[in-house]
């Protein structure tokens, strides 16, 4: 799917002459090509091994990142990665979860899938910026909490339970940002936020289509029907005032994009933490408690 | 996770499949009605006797599921319901959703999958809700998710100590993702009634599973369960396709769970009124009955 | 050791006419045997197989006792007990190190010696106390932290310096009671304490007399030596006044004597008990800090 | 624990080690004592080579235990010695310690195990704390448990960033229980310094064990090591007494414990200048010198 954007993109290059009219070319086509997207293909996209991953979104969002390990309690969990950096000129937390690009890299991250420690590790790192006045960013890119004998052992669930609870009353701000894919319980505990930002293609979804087609039809291959009923794009979670802000993407696929991409979303962040940064840790808390409190509630 | 029911232990050896044989062929020739399948040594076992026993097997002491009724009769003296402010949405315009919601209810009487009483234990006046899974498993949509909040909340604001059963599939699957965000709605419900410094105790039946283990019901000042419950975040089936291997017999039960360091106690049926009129006496709550 | 005396007060017992008579002379026979211990003797006496064990000292003295289990995070360590109760009618949460009085009670509770998890569950139960502003007793008799290859995996140095620190600024009045063996920083980790209380053959000691003799002297059976210049009695402590109290201890091994030791015990905890419910959290941190402040501080 | 000592790490193969041989043998003849024995590699290496590179090997970055003093001149723009009010306290009058202790002395040319300066990093003022095992093995006394507390006291009411470099063979035995208190005045001295917001790097170098592991060394803001160094509670000798077996090769490692989730980073001597200088600045403390 993307390798047809690919090609359309690069016989244009070929075919180029005049700069200002390929720049506007390349955009009808981007442009076009997006509308055309269905829910199913920004999972694909979301999912996609060439997007970046949370790691690539720390290193050119944050300056000077310092990555710190470990839970100081079991394990330092790699599928989470987290540290101090800067966002302009402020000191920030950072929490990423971290995928691979190859399969390599997915085995030594547990594919981005977190157990008990990861999620105590990004705790201790969270409560570590809370006691030095820090912001917080996440970035989410998880297809979920590991789902393993070794995880439910050492309390998956109640790691979850403990995160959400405690991320909503750090006197510190919180962003989140989901930059691919955000799936159930394990992208949950680290995203209760200030601010939810969402990348245009990244999704956030109480379970994988793949589970989601599972549970309700028995067939785990109707994933695509799937992807049509959940509401897990974006754009359904701004609609849902879920999300607080969308950010667009050049979905090239291309290097160029990829920093544009960056840099929009930067400035957004920036933007967020600088009217952020001017309330009072009580009222921080009681706006992010609320935040929740109006979900679902029309009771 | 919905598909996360697994009831009762496979292993029987075959010298118990016989004797149960016999027993169950005069048990089978006795008027109809008046036995039950136990699933958890799988005798036919006497429905009064079960009845007597709290809804626990004579032979096993496995523990039936119950509905959130028969749970606050068998705790209570006396109670109201409360938060019963009710009407049917589709956040996400789900397919067939309101059919199948229809469905549930007409099938379980239920208007929903949990039930909230103010009431009193021995005189001592308390919040307790109880989930039913005869309602869509006691999965947790908006509407169980606003009830839960809104039980700290009374309870909070009464200085009422709360005590929740909890039974479930785990997320409403078909509220997507308004499903998801009552784990973080309850979580922090917790957290608020947690600064009136008044008293939660969970208690996790079987199954408690997915985004309810994941949120308000991990999060007690006391946790218990009942012997032989199932509990657990991720579903057996999900587990076993990621491992590609079998489970452990006693994975995910309560008695597992201990072992694991996430349980205060385990505590049997008919022992839970006590045991929790001990743990409310303990923090100070008094009878204010005659 | 203990059986020498055993043998006397059987044959006192044996010849008894008169009560009062036989009173005085047992009172008498006693005085004579304790002035004759010396630090090895009471060494023996603190780790002595049928001196009530920590589980005893809370049965007897704690009403209604609850006990909870694990640490939230990784299992319960059954070396440690915890729970709530009541002394007097003041509802307290009690910790104790566990031992065993057979070898297979020992295996069940690893001999009383803790690893991480169990000072954790420890911990966890001293915050919930404060949470619900529930003084804290802990009773220690634990030969140290295990040393083992999980315990190191996990942390036993973290684990023990966390409680330490936790233990120092908890706002509800603390009291730790060495009913036996107090080794090294497997105890230190679960004493720090507004009053510390010591049975009189109790013991507290930077390590045990074995493994200070191989330490310093390279030869463990030189243990004996070692209690002589350890300074490591119940006595020695109060002179050094690190303990705050000593409980006179009937050595007869009798019920009739462990019954009056609770009992002495017991009186003692609900004096400094009612003392300390009467100071404000933030008095009772400061003093419990202070306490540590000064010792060793001669410079 | 003293005993804890435990330098470099055994498995050499044969091809190695007649590598070795060969340039031990050219090394061997050169002028004396230019070269020095790795206890990393086994290699001799030139010692003005060590000394360019921290003390660290050139062949295998083994990093040598270095004395307190080398460590703040590798540190620190400047520094003026702080807290040294000194006397020596024998406090249970154990037998033959002031001898031991004259002894030390001597052999170290050192006060105590201790050195407490007040300095410039990069033009940061803080307080920076050595342990230094040439004394006693750096084990832990009243001493150095005061200095230490004194120190966390001293930039508290100054608002400075304080600095520790440990390494110690645990509690000092010759002061007994007055060592062990030691335990808690020292990590209570960390919790009364934490009320001020001002951050506390911990770094752990060769060999950090016994009760300085278990007290102010594990509780850094942020926990440093250097490579290879041995860090644990319990003694590698008492652990294979109590399991009767032996123990992995990378036990009690840095990296074994940054692996298990204990340590924050592993950071060679060559970098650690600008790493802590780092982490000072994104902790908001500023150069106050031109
Ligand atoms: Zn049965
Ligand atoms: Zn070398």
């Amino acid at each position: 799917m993307i390798k047809e954007l690919e090609e359309m993109l690069k016989e244009l290059e070929e075919k180029k002459q005049n700069q200002e009219a390929f720049k506007i070319k390349r955009k009808q086509i981007i442009e076009e090509y997006k509308s055309k997207l269905t829910p199913y293909h920004r999972v694909q996209l979301a999912r996609h091994e060439k997007r970046p991953k949370a790691k690539d979104f720390i290193e050119n969002i944050v300056s000077e990142p310092m990555f710190f390990h470990g839970d100081k309690l079991f394990s330092d969990d790699r599928s989470i990665v987290g540290g101090v950096g800067y966002l302009g000129h402020v000191p920030i937390t950072f929490i990423g979860t971290n995928k691979g690009k190859t399969l390599e890299e997915n085995v030594e991250y547990n594919f981005g899938m977190p157990k008990p420690e990861g999620y105590r590790k990004a705790l201790r790192l969270m409560k570590q910026a809370e006691k030095f006045n820090r912001p917080i960013i996440t970035f989410i890119d998880t297809p979920g909490a590991y789902p393993g004998i070794d995880a439910e052992e050492r309390g998956q669930g109640e790691a979850i339970a403990i995160n959400i609870l405690e991320m909503s009353r750090l006197e510190v701000p919180i962003i989140s940002v989901f930059t691919g894919e955000g799936g159930s319980g394990g992208a949950l505990a680290l995203s209760v936020a200030n601010k939810i930002i969402m990348m245009e293609n990244s999704i956030f979804s109480i379970l994988s289509p793949e589970g989601f087609a599972t549970i309700l039809w028995k067939d785990g291959t109707l994933y695509e029907k799937a992807t049509e009923v959940m509401k897990l794009t974006a754009k359904d979670l701004y609609d849902y005032k879920i999300a607080d802000r969308v950010i667009e993407e050049d979905i090239s696929f291309s290097m160029k994009g990829f920093q544009e991409n960056f840099a929009r979303l930067k400035e957004e962040i920036i933007k967020e933490l600088e009217s952020l940064r001017k309330k009072s840790p009580a009222r921080l808390v009681k706006e992010r408690q609320n935040k929740y409190r109006k979900i679902g509630g029309g009771y | 996770m919905e598909e996360n029911i697994r009831d009762g232990r496979p292993i029987i050896s075959i010298i118990k499949k016989l004797r149960r044989f016999k027993k169950d062929f005069k048990r089978m020739n006795a008027p109809e009605g008046l036995f039950e399948r136990c699933n958890g040594c799988g005798d036919l076992v006497p429905k009064n006797k079960i009845g007597e026993r709290f809804y626990t097997c004579p032979e096993c002491d496995y523990h039936f599921n119950i509905s959130s009724g028969d749970r606050m009769n068998m705790l209570l003296d006396e109670y109201k319901v409360i938060n019963r402010t009710y009407k049917f949405i589709n956040p996400i315009d789900f397919p067939g959703y309101k059919a199948k919601y229809k469905e549930n209810r007409k099938k379980s009487g239920l208007r929903e999958g949990i039930l909230t009483v103010e009431g009193y234990l021995n005189g001592i006046k308390l919040v307790a809700v109880a989930l039913d899974n005869r309602f869509f498993m006691g999965s947790m949509g908006s509407y169980i998710g606003e009830e839960i909040t809104r039980a700290f909340e009374y309870a909070g604001k009464r200085d009422l100590p709360i005590l929740i059963f909890s039974t479930s599939g785990g997320a409403r699957m078909q509220e997507g993702i308004f499903s998801l965000m009552q784990m973080a709605k309850t979580s922090i419900a917790v957290e608020r009634y947690g600064e009136t410094k008044n008293l939660y105790i969970s208690c996790m039946t079987n199954p408690t599973t997915g985004g309810v283990t994941a949120s308000f019901a991990s999060l007690g000042d006391i946790m218990l369960a009942e012997p032989g419950a199932l509990i657990g975040f991720a579903g057996a089936r999900v587990i076993k396709e990621t491992i590609k291997g079998e489970l452990p017999e006693d994975f995910q039960r309560a008695e597992f769970l201990k072992e694991k360091g996430f349980l205060d106690e385990i505590v049997h049926r008919k022992d839970m009124k006590e045991y929790i009129y001990k743990l409310l006496k303990l923090h100070g709550y008094r009878s204010c009955k005659g």
